[in-house]
C-alpha cells in the first residue's frame, strides 16, 4: 500500500510545484484557497478530531491571525512572510489565554465556548478601532503576491499534514486519542490529560494563525464579519468529517472534495447551493460519521496513519 | 460627549433588561428542554423562532388576523414542524457526542434559513401592532415588550405547570433525569423524545411570534437566539428548569446594564465572559446543584 | 428563387470560408460581475442584478456595443469578500470576459478592486460608496476603479444643513459598526463640525442589534436638537419604534439606508412620518431616462427598482459609454475616456477626479409626509418644503 | 517503612447521601486486601476517593507515607497507585499493544517490548495489533489489566476482577495477583465472587452503607455477625 502510495505523492508535489508556471491566475488561488482548507481541517483535526473535543469556534484563530498578520504589515510595516509567522504566534498565544480556561470545561460546554470565544473576537475586534479599524475594515497596500503565498501557503499544508503523521504515529497524539476515547481512564493511567489537550490546541491553533495572516495579505483587505464566521468553522469541521476525523490524510481529501464540489457544482446552482451544504452535513453526519477514510480503514484494515 | 448616567436611567434599562430577560427565558427553555432530555444542542432553535415570526407575519397580513391571537397558532404549526423534524432527522442524534448533533442541528439551520430566503425572500418585513409605551413614574414602559412579557411570562408559566404536573410533564423530567429509569417505569421514551421537541419548537415560536411586532423578520433573524438561549441555560444551569428563568432575566440585565455603562458592542463581550465563568466556578449553573 | 435567396446564400457562403462576417454575429461583450446574489446582501445584490440586466437587455434592443451583443456572466459571492476575490479572478482568467463590472457593497468591492487592478480591467464600481477605496495613499493609487454613487460620508449632510439653516445647535450620532454606516457616521461628525453643529453623543452597536433601550437611553439623556443614524433597514426600523417608546423626541431624526425603502413606511405606518431619510436616487427625480428606466424595470421584474438597481443601471450604461467614445474595450483607453467623462445618467450627474472618486453625484434628503418621500434637500431638487420641527411623539 | 495507604476518616457524600463515611484503613506491602459489601455500600467510591476521581468531603489518604488527598488522578497513578475499573475502561479504537504504549514513558522500543512480553504472558500476544473495541469482554478485561501493571503499581486496585470471566482465565488471573504480590506489590481488590476473596486475601475490609463495619482475617469476616446481618439483611 505505502509502496503505492509515496511515489503517488510525490508525483502530486511535483505538479503543483509546477502549477503555477502553467496555471491561470484563477487556478492558482484556487488551489492555494485548497491549500488553506486542507490546513484549517487538518489542525481543527488535531485538537477536536483526535481528543474529541469540539472546537466550535476555531475560526477564531484564524481570525486572529488574518489580524496579526495585516496590522503587522499596514502598521509596523512587516514583510508578509514574517506577519504570516508572528499571525501564526498571535493565534498560538490566544490558545494559550483561552485555553487555560475553556480546556477545562467538558463537552457541549466546550464547543459552546469556542463559539462563543469567536463571536467575541468579532465584537472586539470592532470595538478597538483605534487599532483595527473596526467595522472599517483594514486595507493593505496592494501587492501581488498571489503566487509566492501559493507556495507557502502549500508548504503550510504540507507541514500541518506532516505534524498529524508524526502526531498520530507518536505516543503523544494516542494518548490524545485517550481522551477522546475516555478521559477518565486515561487519567486514571497516569496521563496528564490536561497538558495533553492544551498542548494539542497548541498546535492546532498556529495553522489557521498562519493561514489566516497569509489570506489577509493575499486579499488585502479584511473585515471583522469576513474573516470570524461560523460558516468557516463549520466548513473545515465538514471536511475534516467527511475525510475522516482522527486521520492523517481525511482533512485533506475531505478539504480536497468539497472545495471542487463547491467551486464546480454549487457555482451552478447560485440560490441553493447552501441548501445543498446544509444537506451535506445532515448526509455526512448520519451516513458518514467516520468519513471516507474511516469507512475504508474499518472495511479494508487499513493503519490509522493512512 | 460623555453622558452621565443617572440612576433614572439605570432604572430604565432595568426595566428593558427585565422585559428582554422574559423572552430570552421562555426561549431557552425550549432549547434546555431539548439539551437536558436528549443531550442535544439545537442550533435550528434560532432558526425555529423565525420560523414562528413568519408564521405570524402571514396570518396577520395574509389572513387579518389579530397578531396576539397567532401566537398560539405558530406554537401549534411549529409543534408540528418540531415533531416531523425530530422523527426523520434529530433522532438519530440522541445521546450521539456533541459533534454530530451539533453539526446536524446547524445543517438543518442552514437548511430553513436557506428555504425560508426562497420561500419568503430576505425582504424585511414586520408587524406593525401596538407601538409606544406606557408611563409610570418616570420610566417608559414599551408596549409591546411589556405585552410579550406578559405572554412569555404565562407561556414560561404554564410550560412548568405543565412539567410539573401533568403525566406528560413527569415523564418528560423523568426522561430528562435518567432515560433508563425512565424506560423501567414504562415511559415511551421515543415518544417524549418527539414531544419534548415539538413542545421546545413551540416555545420557539411563541418567542419569534412576540418577536414579530417588536423586530424585523427575515430570514437570518434567528441565529443570535440559539447562542443566546444556551447562554440562559448555561447561567441557569442545564437540566434545570426554572434556572431558565433566573438565566434569561439575568441575561437581559447583565446585556442592558452592560450595554449602558459600556457600550452595546462590548455588551455581548461581557455576556460571553460571564458564560465562562460561571461555567468554571460552577459547572451545573447558577441554580443547578452539584455535577456528578 | 426567391428574391431573398441570393442574399441568403452570399450570407453562408461568406461565414462558410470565414470571410466578412455581419457585425451583429460576432461573438457578444462578455461583461463579468461577482454579486451578492445570496447571504447578508442578497437583497440589494439582487437589485443590482436587475440594474445590469435592463442595461444588458437595453444595450442590445440598441445594436449592442462597438456593434457586438452586450453578455453579463454573474456568479454570486454569498455576500463573502474572499469569494468574490477569487470569483473575479475566475471570471478575468478563465472566462476571458471583455470588462468586469463591480460587485456589491463596499467591502467586497474593496476586496475585489485587488483582482481587477492587477489585471488591469476597469471596473466602474456601481453601489462601492466609501472613499478609501478611491483615495489612497501615495504609492498605492488604483488606477481603473470608477465611483458612481456618492460616498458615504455625505448621506447625511442633507439632514444636519437642514437642521443648521432653522437654527439647530445639537446632535447625536448612531451607527451601526460596518464600513458603510462607519464612513456615514464620521462624515456626519465632519459636517457637523463644519456648520458648528455641536456633537453631543456619539457611538456604534453592532450588526444585528435589536435592542436599542440603552443607547436610547443614552441618547435622551443628551438630549439633541438632532439625531442622525448612520443604519441599515432592521436597525432604522427598531431605532424609530424604540425612540417612540422611550419617548426621544428630538427635533430632527434621520437615517441613512433603509429609510429610502417602501418597506420602511409599510413596516412603521404612521411612525415613519416626519423622519428624514437620505438616497442616492428617487424615480421622481427629473434625470433624463429615468422614468423610462421605472417603468420598464417595474414591468420586467415586477416590483420597484431601488437605487441600487438605478445604480447597478447607470454604471452599466457609464461603462459603455466609456467603451463607446473609446471605440474599443482596451483598460487604458477606456480608463482615459471614463476619467474625461460628463455624463448625466437616469441616476444623476457621473464626473470623477483622477482618482476615479465621484464628484458630481449629488444625494438627495426627504422626508416622510403624508405616506410619500417628499423630497427637501437640496435645495435645485427639493419637491416640498420640510415639515419643522418634528412634534413629540405622542402628538402625531 | 510507613504502610502502602493509610486511609483516614475518609467522608464522601453525594447530594447529602453520605457513600462513604468516616472509612479508615490501612494497607501493609507486599500483601493482598479484599474489599467486600453489599452493592452500593461504598466500595467503588472508597477506589474513586483513593486514586483521585473524587474529592474528598473529609479525612485523608497517604501512600506511602506522603498525603495524596487532592492530587490530580493522573498525579496519584504516577506516584504507583494502578487501577481496573468494574465496567472495562480500555480504549476501544486504540489497539490491545497501543493501550499499553499510551501509560508508558520513557523510550519507545522498551515499551513496546515490555508491552509485547506483558501481552504474551495474558496469551493476547497475537491479537497485539487488533483493536481493544473488537477484542472479547474477557479479552478486553486482560488489556485493561495489564495495561495497569505497565505503569509499574506499587499499590493496584482491582475492581471486580472476576466479573464476567470464565473459570481458566480467573484462575490465570489469580495466579497473577498471587505473583505480582511476591514480586512486592500490594493489591486490593473489590469482589463479589466470596470464593475469590476467601481464597486470596490475607486481609478483609467490610463496607456497609459507606461504613467499615469489620476488617479481619477471611476466616474471622465470614464469622462476624454484622457482616452476615449487612449481607443477608435482619
Amino acid at each position: 500500500m505505502t509502496r503505492l502510495l509515496v511515489p503517488l505523492m510525490l508525483v502530486v508535489l511535483a505538479a503543483l510545484t509546477v502549477y503555477p508556471i502553467v496555471g491561470s491566475g484563477y487556478g492558482v488561488r484556487s488551489v492555494q484557497q485548497v491549500f488553506m482548507w486542507i490546513t484549517l481541517a487538518g489542525s481543527w483535526n488535531l485538537i477536536s478530531g483526535l481528543t474529541g473535543y469540539v472546537s466550535f469556534g476555531h475560526v477564531a484563530f484564524f481570525g486572529a491571525g488574518a489580524y496579526a498578520g495585516a496590522l503587522l504589515v499596514a502598521s509596523a510595516g512587516w514583510p508578509w512572510p514574517l506577519a504570516a509567522l508572528a499571525g501564526g504566534a498571535a493565534a498560538v498565544l490566544l490558545a494559550v489565554v483561552i485555553g487555560y480556561p475553556c480546556l477545562r470545561l467538558k463537552g457541549p460546554y466546550f464547543a459552546i465556548a469556542m463559539l462563543g470565544l469567536n463571536e467575541v473576537l468579532r465584537a472586539l475586534v470592532s470595538y478597538f478601532e483605534g487599532i483595527t479599524g473596526g467595522g472599517n475594515g483594514l486595507s493593505l497596500p496592494t501587492l501581488d503576491a498571489s503566487v509566492p503565498i501559493y507556495y507557502v501557503m502549500g508548504v503550510l499544508a504540507l507541514v500541518v499534514t506532516g505534524l498529524s503523521w508524526l502526531i498520530v504515529t507518536s505516543r503523544f497524539g494516542l494518548r490524545l486519542m485517550t481522551i477522546r476515547e475516555d478521559e477518565l481512564a486515561a487519567e486514571a493511567m497516569g496521563i496528564d490529560t490536561f497538558h495533553h489537550k492544551l498542548g494539542a490546541f497548541l498546535l492546532s491553533a498556529a495553522g489557521p494563525g498562519v493561514a489566516g495572516a497569509l489570506m489577509a495579505r493575499d486579499q488585502g483587505y479584511i473585515e471583522p464579519i469576513s474573516v470570524f464566521p461560523l460558516a468557516i468553522t463549520v466548513t473545515m469541521i465538514v471536511m475534516a468529517l467527511f475525510g475522516g476525523k482522527g486521520t492523517v490524510f481525511g482533512p485533506v481529501i475531505g478539504a480536497v472534495v468539497l472545495f471542487v464540489a463547491q467551486e464546480i457544482v454549487w457555482a451552478r446552482y447560485p440560490y441553493v447551493h447552501p441548501l445543498l451544504f446544509g444537506a451535506i452535513i445532515v448526509a455526512v453526519v448520519l451516513l458518514m460519521p467516520r468519513g471516507v477514510l474511516g469507512l475504508l480503514q474499518q472495511r479494508y484494515r487499513m493503519p490509522r496513519t493512512i | 460627549m460623555n453622558v452621565v448616567i443617572t440612576p433614572a436611567m439605570l432604572a430604565q434599562v432595568i426595566v428593558s433588561g427585565i422585559l428582554a430577560g422574559s423572552l430570552y427565558a421562555m426561549v431557552a427553555l425550549g432549547l434546555g428542554l431539548i439539551f437536558g432530555v436528549m443531550r442535544v444542542i439545537n442550533i435550528a432553535h434560532g432558526p425555529l423562532l423565525m420560523l414562528g415570526a413568519y408564521a405570524t407575519y402571514f396570518l396577520t397580513t395574509g389572513a387579518g388576523l389579530n397578531p396576539f391571537l397567532t401566537v398560539p397558532i405558530a406554537m401549534a404549526l411549529l409543534f408540528v414542524v418540531g415533531v416531523a423534524l425530530q422523527r426523520t432527522l434529530v433522532f438519530r442524534v440522541v445521546d450521539a457526542p456533541e459533534l454530530s448533533s451539533l453539526l446536524l442541528t446547524f445543517g438543518i439551520s442552514i437548511a430553513l434559513v436557506n428555504l425560508a430566503q426562497l420561500a419568503f425572500t430576505s425582504d424585511l418585513r414586520a408587524v406593525e401592532y401596538i407601538t409606544g409605551a406606557w408611563v409610570v413614574g418616570g420610566l417608559a414602559l414599551s408596549k409591546p415588550r411589556v405585552i410579550a412579557f406578559l405572554f412569555a411570562a404565562g407561556v414560561t408559566a404554564l410550560s412548568f405547570v405543565l412539567l410539573k404536573s401533568t403525566r406528560l410533564g413527569k415523564a418528560i423530567r423523568a426522561t430528562s433525569q435518567s432515560r433508563e429509569v425512565a424506560m423501567v417505569c414504562g415511559v415511551d421514551v421515543a415518544r417524549i423524545h418527539m414531544l419534548t421537541f415539538g413542545f421546545a419548537s413551540a416555545l420557539a415560536a411563541a418567542g419569534g411570534a412576540l418577536l414579530a411586532m417588536i423586530v424585523a423578520i427575515q430570514p437570518e433573524m434567528g441565529g443570535v437566539w440559539t447562542f443566546k438561549s444556551f447562554l440562559v441555560i448555561v447561567l441557569g444551569g442545564a437540566g434545570n428548569y426554572p434556572g431558565a428563568l433566573v438565566g434569561g432575566l439575568l441575561l437581559g440585565l447583565v446585556e442592558q446594564v452592560a450595554s449602558l455603562f459600556l457600550t452595546t458592542q462590548l455588551s455581548e463581550v461581557v455576556a460571553y465572559v460571564l458564560l465562562v465563568l460561571v461555567l468554571l466556578v460552577r459547572p451545573s449553573g447558577l441554580l443547578g446543584g452539584r455535577q456528578t | 428563387m426567391t428574391p431573398k435567396a441570393p442574399a441568403a446564400l452570399a450570407v453562408a457562403l461568406a461565414l462558410a470560408v470565414g470571410g466578412v462576417v455581419p457585425a451583429t454575429a460576432q461573438a457578444p461583450i462578455r461583461i463579468g460581475a461577482s454579486l451578492s446574489l445570496t447571504g447578508t446582501y442578497a437583497k440589494l445584490g439582487k437589485n443590482q442584478h436587475e440594474g445590469y440586466q435592463i442595461c444588458e437587455k437595453e444595450l442590445n434592443a440598441k445594436g449592442g456595443l462597438l456593434g457586438r451583443k452586450v453578455q453579463f456572466v454573474v456568479y454570486d459571492d454569498q455576500s463573502m469578500p474572499a469569494t468574490a476575490v477569487r470569483l473575479y479572478e475566475k471570471l478575468i482568467t478563465e472566462d476571458k470576459v471583455d470588462g468586469v463590472m463591480g460587485p456589491y457593497s463596499s467591502p467586497v468591492t474593496e476586496a475585489s478592486v485587488n483582482v481587477t487592478e492587477k489585471y488591469k480591467k476597469v471596473m466602474v464600481a456601481p453601489l462601492a460608496a466609501t472613499t478609501s477605496i478611491f483615495k489612497r495613499p501615495p504609492g498605492q493609487k488604483r488606477n481603473y476603479v470608477f465611483m458612481v454613487i456618492s460616498p458615504a460620508e455625505v448621506y447625511l449632510e442633507g439632514l444636519l444643513d437642514t437642521g443648521v439653516k432653522r437654527g439647530l445647535k445639537t446632535v447625536a450620532v448612531v451607527n451601526e459598526d460596518t464600513l458603510f454606516s462607519k464612513a456615514a457616521a464620521s462624515g456626519a461628525e465632519e459636517v457637523a463640525k463644519k456648520k458648528g453643529l455641536q456633537v453631543v453623543f456619539k457611538e456604534a452597536y453592532p450588526k444585528g442589534n435589536t435592542d436599542f433601550s440603552a443607547l436610547l437611553t443614552k441618547v435622551k439623556a443628551a438630549n439633541p436638537d438632532i439625531v442622525a443614524a448612520a443604519t441599515y433597514f432592521d436597525d432604522a426600523v427598531a431605532l424609530t419604534r424604540q425612540m417612540k417608546e422611550l419617548a426621544v423626541n428630538p427635533k430632527m431624526f434621520g437615517v441613512t439606508v433603509g429609510g429610502d425603502l417602501p418597506e420602511f413606511y409599510d413596516t412603521l405606518k404612521q411612525n415613519a412620518e416626519y423622519i428624514y431619510g437620505a438616497t442616492q436616487w428617487e424615480h421622481v427625480l427629473p434625470y433624463p431616462g429615468n422614468q423610462e428606466f421605472f417603468d420598464s424595470y417595474k414591468k420586467e421584474f415586477n416590483h420597484e427598482p431601488s437605487y441600487h438597481s438605478a445604480a447597478g443601471y447607470a454604471g452599466c450604461l457609464i461603462y459603455a459609454e466609456g467603451v463607446k467614445r473609446a471605440n474599443s474595450l482596451d483598460a487604458d483607453r477606456v480608463r482615459e475616456q471614463l476619467l474625461k467623462l460628463e455624463m448625466r445618467t437616469p441616476f444623476g450627474d457621473y464626473k470623477v477626479d483622477q482618482d476615479g472618486f465621484q464628484v458630481a453625484h449629488k444625494m438627495v434628503t426627504f422626508q416622510w409626509q403624508k405616506e410619500k418621500k417628499v423630497i427637501v434637500w437640496p435645495e435645485d431638487l427639493a419637491k416640498g418644503k420640510p415639515l419643522f420641527p418634528t412634534p413629540p411623539w405622542t402628538s402625531r | 517503612m510507613p504502610p502502602v495507604l493509610e486511609v483516614e476518616a475518609v467522608r464522601k457524600s453525594f447530594g447529602g447521601v453520605a457513600a462513604v463515611s468516616d472509612v479508615s484503613l490501612t494497607l501493609e506491602p507486599r500483601r493482598i486486601y479484599g474489599l467486600i459489601g453489599p452493592n452500593g455500600s461504598g466500595k467503588t467510591t472508597l477506589f474513586n476517593c483513593i486514586t483521585g476521581i473524587e474529592r474528598l468531603d473529609a479525612g485523608r489518604v497517604s501512600f506511602r507515607g506522603e498525603r495524596i488527598d487532592g492530587l490530580k488522578p493522573w498525579q496519584i497513578a504516577r506516584r504507583g497507585i494502578g487501577r481496573t475499573f468494574q465496567v472495562i475502561r480500555v480504549f476501544p479504537e486504540l489497539t490491545a499493544l497501543e493501550n499499553l504504549l499510551v501509560v508508558t514513558r520513557g523510550p519507545r522500543a522498551e515499551a513496546e517490548r515490555r508491552g509485547r512480553e506483558l501481552l504474551e504472558f495474558v496469551r493476547l500476544g497475537p491479537l497485539a495489533g487488533e483493536y481493544a473495541g473488537n477484542l472479547s469482554y474477557g479479552q478486553q478485561k486482560l488489556v485493561e489489566f495489564v495495561r495497569m501493571l505497565m505503569t509499574d503499581p506499587t499499590l493496584i486496585l482491582l475492581d471486580e476482577p472476576a466479573a464476567g470471566v470464565n473459570r481458566t482465565l480467573l484462575n490465570d488471573l489469580l495466579d497473577a495477583v498471587a505473583r505480582l504480590r511476591d514480586a512486592g506489590k500490594t493489591v486490593l481488590l473489590v469482589e463479589h465472587d466470596m470464593k475469590v476473596v476467601m481464597g486470596l486475601c490475607e486481609t478483609v475490609f467490610v463496607l456497609d452503607h459507606g461504613e467499615k463495619i469489620a476488617e479481619g482475617s477471611p476466616g474471622a469476616i465470614q464469622a462476624d455477625a454484622r457482616v452476615i446481618e449487612a449481607y443477608f439483611g435482619r
